[in-house]
């Protein structure tokens, strides 16, 4: 009883079973698959997957708040479009910064007011704005070639390098740490995990729930905008369908990474182990030659997998560390994860 | 789904339903589009287009109807375009390996329902959040009939038979066999949602697990039958798609959950569960197809598609909101 | 400009063609000899002992490894893919090379471009020979991705590729071997149904999602042969997205407007093939030659043809399909075995295929299809 | 299960042992819940099943209304001896249960709810027919319905559209359709009206005359004397106690319930000496609430609270008690009204600027409306005010345990530490951490909504407590208990409402308590609030 709740309380560490997880996935390729840990290798899929690190901070932060985002994804590659343009048309690269963040922004306001102030449910919102982003991008492409920008200092956004890794990798780093501390430490996004917990206690404890939910979808449409600023400073080009998809690939990290879709839990470092073992999983996959039509499956048993691991520990964690009998068991059969 | 028994049913009360019907907005919206149209563009009123639109509407209808049964629940299954491209490829491949087109189809119909199976286990027994269930099993799909099919679309397996369940031969006049299924299938559904248990313990479930547990409803079992049904449907649709596009390309069901759900939600089924009707999926499923069709029709270039079907969705939401509290004030001011 | 620049690739390449279909009854071979290969491969009918001794001294049974990505798994590129491995067989034979195949397709549609570019680098990390690409990703983003393979020593091939679309100089493949989208599928495409019209009627365009380079280039092409045809007018335009329900349904919807269009144009094969459904859905008449509703398409598919036999369908464009997969080992052969060097375009013949010659294109296709999938998983 | 289904049983007269449940014992993941409990029913009585927070009566009901099976024990129904799967297991033997928490589904129509789950039992058809005649079923169950005050109109409504009471109703007869040998009632009263609870207590006599054995969970004592027959007693887990009521008197059973001396848990009311303040110069007024107007809710509200008082307010539910709170909250908006607080008129529209001005409010329904169930204390205490343990903009993890352990200590809050999640809490302790949680804002004016629903005896004694330190500090407190017992002894002004206007107020309660006796203000009250409109 007693050392069964020490490891208890040590499985029940946030994230520490996602983070065993990962470890052990890179060892397994590591010996399987030849030139893994080649540091080019390793450091083009980072890159690679950065847009994808990004919005998973802002989707973290909707999540917990009891939203969930499925715009990112098209609003990303919007965002590049918008950028791109911009900085084809001569614009100097902040210009082409601004313009793509506000782009962002733009559908995360979308978002919020039609989730906050006309209450529609968030799933149907953003899947409509999906649809419209994604239309926008292609109306875009349709009348300009985005064929790249002269501009090399756009470029440079994402391009440079520092102590060997892209300044796109060092920007999604100083993100996801200043999100981090604004999620765990901030008052702002204390208030979110309230409003993720019960939207009426939460009212009721003197907590402006809808201005935290309008604040997390702002958040989470500026980091798409930002995202997609450096897909579109890295691939120097962009075309219609760009990031389409990414979402998915975003939440279900966000999950296997512990964020659970009920609101009020999570991290964003959870989540960037989860995403990060989604991204891993495919790299390695591929380097071991295995055809891509086998990864979807393999995908969707590992976060199947993941998602049962995970909630098991939570069960198992809670059922420890409490005085009342009922309430846990009670609880969690309670508990609905529909959107 | 409180029903009216004999004598409530004054001409206010009637008034009300009616003003109060979770569709009643984008129904109006719809009849609005409608009579635009025929003034705007003489092609559309006429008896062929909309044969075409109903037609078109066949495949999202089926999927709709059971994503409605599974959002009445209060789940949501994602993977009902990759179950549809499984089915297909079920039926088309087992015909060509020469079994009777019915063998073949009753196949297509098991693996749908087990695909079903499979989520409602997921998400009731292993807790697996249904979205992120259902979205799993949407990749594993369609990876399964990709690696199947090599990425080749199936060919050969149309006969004289199925031309007709594909809905390309009419049997009388404009109606096609996928027409007289789906009339039956939500006409039985809606008798199932409304007059049995089944039903009952569905919408039970939907709108409060807890206390439909404690009155003695096995919920489990209800959202996993729920989840069954949506499989069930997304198997007709596979075979209903296989006969209308004649061949079966791997990727065919891609973005049709979006659709379904799109098309269940414009007809008045609530993410929160509790909530839904065949009529509504129907009313979504051609929202959709009718929105489509006339940016066809007018000539709209063909890269706003994906905006106006997002404004689409929004607003027929918005406009359903709209006219129930509208109502609902009335309502109340009619009361006090 | 453009146009000059067209008619200069215009006639010398019916001169090509001219010389390369009479070379290739038999089994599509040779067409090397014009194109760039060494002449030695073209010499298959009659396999010369001496010379297949000589190469296979050079080429001391060594492995070659190649990556081979279509932009997404379709009849089209099984058809390409099939036709490389008839080849390879072949040489594998003569020339004692062993080759390693490796197929990996980006899930999703066509615009699952980051799939692409994962799957090379990877290719590039695993020190692969040859990579053959064909791609809906950008131009430039590509071009930068070859640059590294190059810098690593890989050759990057393209294949099926609209690369007349950018100037010859910036492309960082070793060769390209494809077709003209413009003049040798668009414009065909056009010219045939303006002939076939007599030169005036209504036409319907069904395309593929707007942006892609095919597109553009099929367009361009198709635009010049409205032009040539003043008589010929385009009604009305749809969006089917590559696949054959949109395209029927497109197709149905622009049929109820325009009942009394003479034909309709569907980009690809699919897309025309759900117009030729929607035709017959609208109970309306299939070409005869005279009168009904004629339907071309683009690829030179098996299922194509059949249509075409059943007269479901008026015409395709071959766009040499089988030829690209065989040129594509020739030339992956010629340059990393032999370290011979080719020229950056290297097109292969297409051919408008109707009732009147789709018999040998079809038996073609299936001779490439009915390879023993060796090398294939 | 099925010979279960369709086991014969014949109605047993009164007095014969209908229930014997020995030995159950039971774990949560290494938790002991139960422990060797046993429990004995005699037909056709009223048992009542007693114990605080956590002493494990609910985990013995749900294994006995087949929602958990026990790890030990034997359960001999009616002299066999059975197993209880699945609730409907349970109801084909003729136990059912009516939970605390209201299972009535609102979007389903009262009928619908009665006959959810239990179709077959009630028309007497084969389980397998998928079908269900409504007006079959409402044939069926319209007499038991009229006797429990469902109308047959009411039928046909959403069970949504109905107050505690008449939900009470349709669980009871929804569990009497399938004619019960057991029914078991947990926490039947909760949320009830005084008024409400005689007409159920009636009810529940009624039942006991149709020869149905009722096993009664209640926390409150004084309902049990003169309406149970027999008592069993648990604490922590284990089986106490097994009597008869009869020779027992309050005393007794608390002492039994929480092992402590009696005296120090019945409280003793007293007087609270503000009556030197009345009409001295130095008191003022804190709230002034001016013609408050709600469509169909609250008509034309106005009352004033001064510092240092505890105002009560009366009335029944759909008064407009909590309507009124809420309006004060900010949550709903008001048609019109006008607030003053401490003189100066503000707009309250929205709860963050309620707390702003001072106001913080203890909700009803702790477990829906009250804790934020993933929080831990730490961060349910803070959350209200977070200022409080900002550092340098940044939250500080040292200030907040630093505040937890204050109250916690302060309200002798039970837990292993300040990080156990609030969920993990009883009930009791739930309230006192809500309570902190409002403290910490330093509000001026207290709300506190039913704030002893559902919380055992010995805490409902600390909450009391802790109100009037409140108001003796010079807080203003509001207090809204159905209960009114709890309401006249707290309370030194009571206002008493009724379908949503004010109807009567009674001044400084406890001297009119010390003149007239309580009676008196009781019947006051009741007579106000619950008088038919004229």
């Amino acid at each position: 009883m007693k050392n069964q709740s020490k490891f208890s309380k040590m499985i029940a560490i946030d994230g520490v079973v996602i983070l065993a997880a990962f470890v052990l996935m890179v060892i397994f390729f590591s010996l399987k698959a030849d030139s893994f840990l080649i540091p080019d290798s390793i450091r083009y899929y980072i890159n690679e997957a950065v847009p994808i690190f990004i919005i998973i901070v802002g989707l973290t932060f909707v999540i917990i708040a009891g939203g969930i985002d499925l715009s990112i994804g098209a609003v990303l590659g919007l965002s590049a479009g918008t950028s791109l343009t911009v900085s084809m048309w001569g614009w100097p690269f902040w210009m082409a910064v601004i313009v793509g963040v506000l782009t962002g922004l733009a559908f995360g306001l979308l978002n919020a007011v039609f989730t906050t102030i006309f209450k529609i449910n968030d799933f149907i919102v953003t899947l409509g704005t999906l649809n419209i982003a994604a239309g926008a991008l292609t109306v875009l492409t349709d009348q300009i070639q985005l064929t790249g920008t002269k501009d090399t200092s756009f470029k440079r956004i994402s391009g440079m390098n520092f102590l060997g890794l892209t300044s796109s990798i060092w920007i999604a780093l100083i993100i996801v740490v200043v999100f981090e501390l604004v999620l765990l430490k901030s008052p702002f996004g204390r208030r979110i995990f309230a409003t993720g917990i019960g939207q009426v206690p939460a009212l009721i404890s003197g907590i402006n729930t809808q201005r935290s939910k309008f604040g997390a979808y702002l958040i989470s449409g500026g980091l798409a905008g930002l995202g997609g600023v450096l897909l579109a400073s890295h691939l120097n080009s962009v075309q219609s369908g760009l990031a389409g998809g990414y979402e998915l690939t975003a939440i279900a990290g966000a999950v296997l990474g512990g964020v659970s879709l009920a609101g009020g839990r999570g991290s964003v470092w959870r989540a960037i182990v989860g995403a990060l073992f989604l991204t891993t999983l495919n790299q390695g996959l591929l380097l071991m030659g295995v055809d891509p039509l086998i990864f979807q499956i393999v995908t969707g048993l590992c976060i199947l997998v993941g998602v049962v691991i995970d909630r098991a520990v939570y069960k198992f964690a809670l059922t420890f560390s409490t005085q009342t009998r009922e309430s846990n068991s009670q609880f969690l059969r309670g508990k609905r994860f529909s959107l | 789904m409180t029903i009216n028994i004999a004598g409530r049913n004054s001409s206010k009360y009637l008034q009300n339903r009616i003003l109060q019907d979770p569709s009643f907005g984008i129904f109006v919206l719809l009849v609005l589009a409608i009579i635009v149209m025929t003034f705007l563009e003489p092609s559309f009123a006429t008896g062929r287009n909309v044969t075409n639109v109903i037609n078109a509407m066949m495949t999202v209808s089926f999927l709709a109807i059971g994503m409605t049964v599974v959002l009445i629940a209060g789940g949501l299954d994602l993977s009902v375009g990759s179950t549809m491209a499984v089915t297909a490829g079920v039926a088309g491949k087992f015909i060509i390996y020469g079994m009777p087109m019915s063998v073949a189809f009753l196949c297509a119909l098991t693996i749908g329902v087990g695909i079903g199976c499979i989520n409602g286990l997921l998400i009731t027994k292993l807790g697996i959040p249904d979205f992120i269930a259902t979205l799993a099993m949407l990749g594993i799909g369609q990876g399964v009939i990709l690696l199947w099919t090599q990425g080749v679309p199936i060919l050969g397996y149309m006969s004289g038979a199925y031309y007709y369940i594909g809905g390309l031969n009419k049997i009388a006049g404009p109606i096609s066999i996928p027409m007289i299924v789906v009339v039956v299938i939500s006409v039985v559904m809606t008798i199932i949602l409304k007059r049995s248990k089944f039903g009952l313990q569905l919408y039970a479930v939907g709108s409060s697990p807890i206390s439909a547990r404690n009155a003695g409803v096995n919920v489990d079992a209800i959202k996993i039958s729920a989840y069954a049904i949506s499989g069930l449907l997304a198997a007709i649709a596979g075979i209903h798609i296989a006969g209308r596009t004649t061949t079966i390309p791997p990727l065919i069901g891609n973005g049709y959950e979006i659709s379904a759900i799109a098309a269940a939600v414009i007809g008045g089924a609530s993410l929160l569960g509790g909530k839904g009707r065949m009529i509504g999926a129907l009313i979504g499923a051609l929202t959709l197809t009718l929105t489509r069709n006339i940016i066809n029709l007018v000539g709209i270039k063909s890269s706003w598609q994906a905006i106006l079907t997002g404004s689409v969705l929004i607003g027929a939401v918005l406009a359903n909101r709209a006219s129930s509290e509208f109502s609902r004030k009335r309502f109340r001011r009619g009361k006090t | 400009m453009e146009e000059k620049v067209g008619l200069g690739r215009d006639t010398d390449f019916s001169r090509r063609s001219l010389l390369r279909t009479s070379a290739l009854i038999g089994a599509g071979i040779g067409a090397a000899q014009l194109l760039g290969a060494p002449p030695a491969l073209a010499v298959g009918g009659t396999a010369n002992a001496s010379l297949d001794k000589a190469i296979k001294d050079i080429v001391k049974g060594r492995t070659i490894k190649v990556g081979f990505t279509p932009p997404v798994l379709s009849e089209n590129f099984t058809q390409i893919e099939s036709a490389a491995w008839r080849k390879m067989a072949e040489f594998e034979k003569r020339f004692g090379v062993k080759w390693v195949w490796e197929r990996q397709a980006p899930v999703g549609d066509f615009n699952a471009v980051q799939g692409t570019l994962g799957i090379v680098q990877s290719w590039i990390s695993r020190r692969f020979d040859a990579i053959a690409v064909c791609t809906g990703a950008n131009f430039a983003t590509v071009q930068d991705l070859y640059k590294t393979a190059n810098s690593k020593g890989l050759k990057v091939f393209q294949f099926n590729q609209p690369a007349e679309l950018y100037p010859e100089s910036e492309l960082a493949t070793v060769s390209n071997i494809g077709y003209d989208n413009r003049w040798q599928s668009g414009y065909l495409a056009g010219t045939y149904l303006a002939k076939a019209l007599g030169g005036k009627g209504k036409i319907i365009q069904i395309w593929g999602p707007s942006g892609s380079d095919w597109t553009r280039g099929r367009r361009i092409g198709f635009d010049k042969a409205l032009a040539e045809n003043p008589g010929i007018k385009v009604v009305g335009e749809a969006d089917g997205g590559y696949v054959r329900d949109k395209g029927f349904t497109a197709a149905q919807d622009l049929l109820t407007k325009y009942p009394d269009v003479n034909a309709i144009y569907g980009e690809n094969e699919e897309m025309a093939l759900g117009a030729s459904q929607a035709i017959d859905a609208a109970g309306l008449k299939h070409w005869d030659g005279k009168t009904g509703i004629l339907t071309i398409g683009a690829d030179g598919l098996i299922s194509g043809f059949k249509k075409i036999a059943e007269g479901k369908l008026t015409a395709t464009v071959d766009i040499g399909g089988i030829d690209q997969g065989q040129n594509l080992i020739e030339t992956i052969f010629a340059t990393v075995a032999l370290g011979q060097t080719v020229t950056q375009i290297i097109n292969n013949p297409t051919q408008v295929v109707d009732k009147s010659n789709y018999k040998w294109h079809q038996a073609y296709a299936q001779w490439a299809l009915d390879t023993p999938r060796k090398y294939g998983k | 299960m099925q010979d279960n289904a369709f086991a014969e049983v014949s109605t047993s007269k009164s007095g014969s042992q209908i229930l014997k449940m020995s030995l159950i014992s039971k774990r949560y993941q290494g938790v002991q819940a139960l422990d060797d409990v046993g429990l004995v029913v005699q037909s056709g009585e009223i048992h009542a099943l007693l114990g605080g927070n956590g002493a494990g009566k609910s985990t013995l009901l749900k294994i006995l209304s087949g929602l958990t099976a026990p790890d030990e024990g034997t359960i001999i129904f009616q002299g066999r001896r059975v197993v209880i799967e699945s609730p409907r297991s349970a109801q084909e033997l003729g136990i059912s249960m009516i939970h605390q928490e209201l299972s009535i589904i609102p979007d389903l129509s009262v009928l619908e709810n009665i006959f959810l789950g239990q179709e077959s039992l009630i028309t007497q058809r084969k389980s397998w027919t998928p079908w269900v005649n409504r007006r079959e079923m409402a044939k069926k169950v319209r007499s038991v319905a009229t006797e429990f005050g469902i109308t047959e109109e009411e039928l046909w409504r959403p069970a949504g559209e109905f107050g505690a009471l008449k939900k009470r109703s349709i669980e009871i007869v929804k569990a009497l359709v399938v004619q019960p040998k057991i029914l078991i009632l947990d926490e039947p009263t909760s949320g009830l009206e005084e008024h409400e609870k005689e007409l159920l207590f009636g009810h529940m006599r009624s039942l006991q005359r149709l020869g149905v054995a009722l096993i009664w969970v209640t926390h409150h004592l004084d309902e049990v004397f003169g309406l149970a027959d027999n008592a069993t007693i648990m604490r922590d887990g284990k089986m106490i106690a097994q009597t008869s009521i009869k020779g027992l008197n309050l005393g007794d059973l608390i002492s039994l319930m929480f092992g402590t001396p009696a005296a120090t848990l019945i409280e003793q009311p007293k007087i609270r000496e503000i009556a030197r303040k009345n009409g001295s110069e130095d008191r003022f007024k804190t709230l002034e609430v001016t013609g408050f107007k709600r469509e169909g809710v609250l008509k034309d509200i106005s009352f004033d609270l001064w510092d240092g008082e505890i105002l009560g307010i009366a009335g029944l539910a759909g008064a407009g008690r909590t309507e009124l709170m809420r309006a004060l909250m900010g949550i709903d908006r008001l048609e019109s009204g006008s607030i003053k607080v401490f003189g100066k008129i503000e707009k309250i529209g929205h709860p963050e600027k309620a707390y702003e001005l001072g106001i913080a409010m203890v909700p009803e329904d702790r477990k829906v409306l009250g804790i934020l169930s993933e929080f831990s204390i730490e961060k349910s205490i803070s959350i209200s005010k977070l200022v409080n343990v900002l550092k340098s903009g940044w939250l500080n993890a040292k200030k907040e345990s630093d505040l937890a352990s204050e109250f916690i200590s302060k309200f002798s809050i039970k837990t292993p530490n300040s990080r156990e999640k609030i969920r993990n809490l009883s009930g009791g302790n739930q309230q006192k951490v809500i309570i902190s949680r409002c403290l910490n804002t330093n509000p001026r004016i207290l709300i506190f909504d039913e704030p002893t629903q559902g919380i055992d005896i010995a805490s409902k004694v600390e909450v009391h407590k802790l109100i009037r330190e409140l108001a003796s500090a010079g807080k203003s407190v509001i207090l809204i208990a159905s209960e009114l017992h709890e309401l006249i002894r707290l309370s030194d002004r009571i206002i008493i409402l009724r379908e949503g206007s004010i109807v009567g107020e009674i001044e400084s309660v406890p001297e009119k308590i010390q003149i007239y006796g309580y009676e008196v203000v009781e019947q006051d009250i009741l007579h106000k609030s619950s008088r038919v409109k004229v």
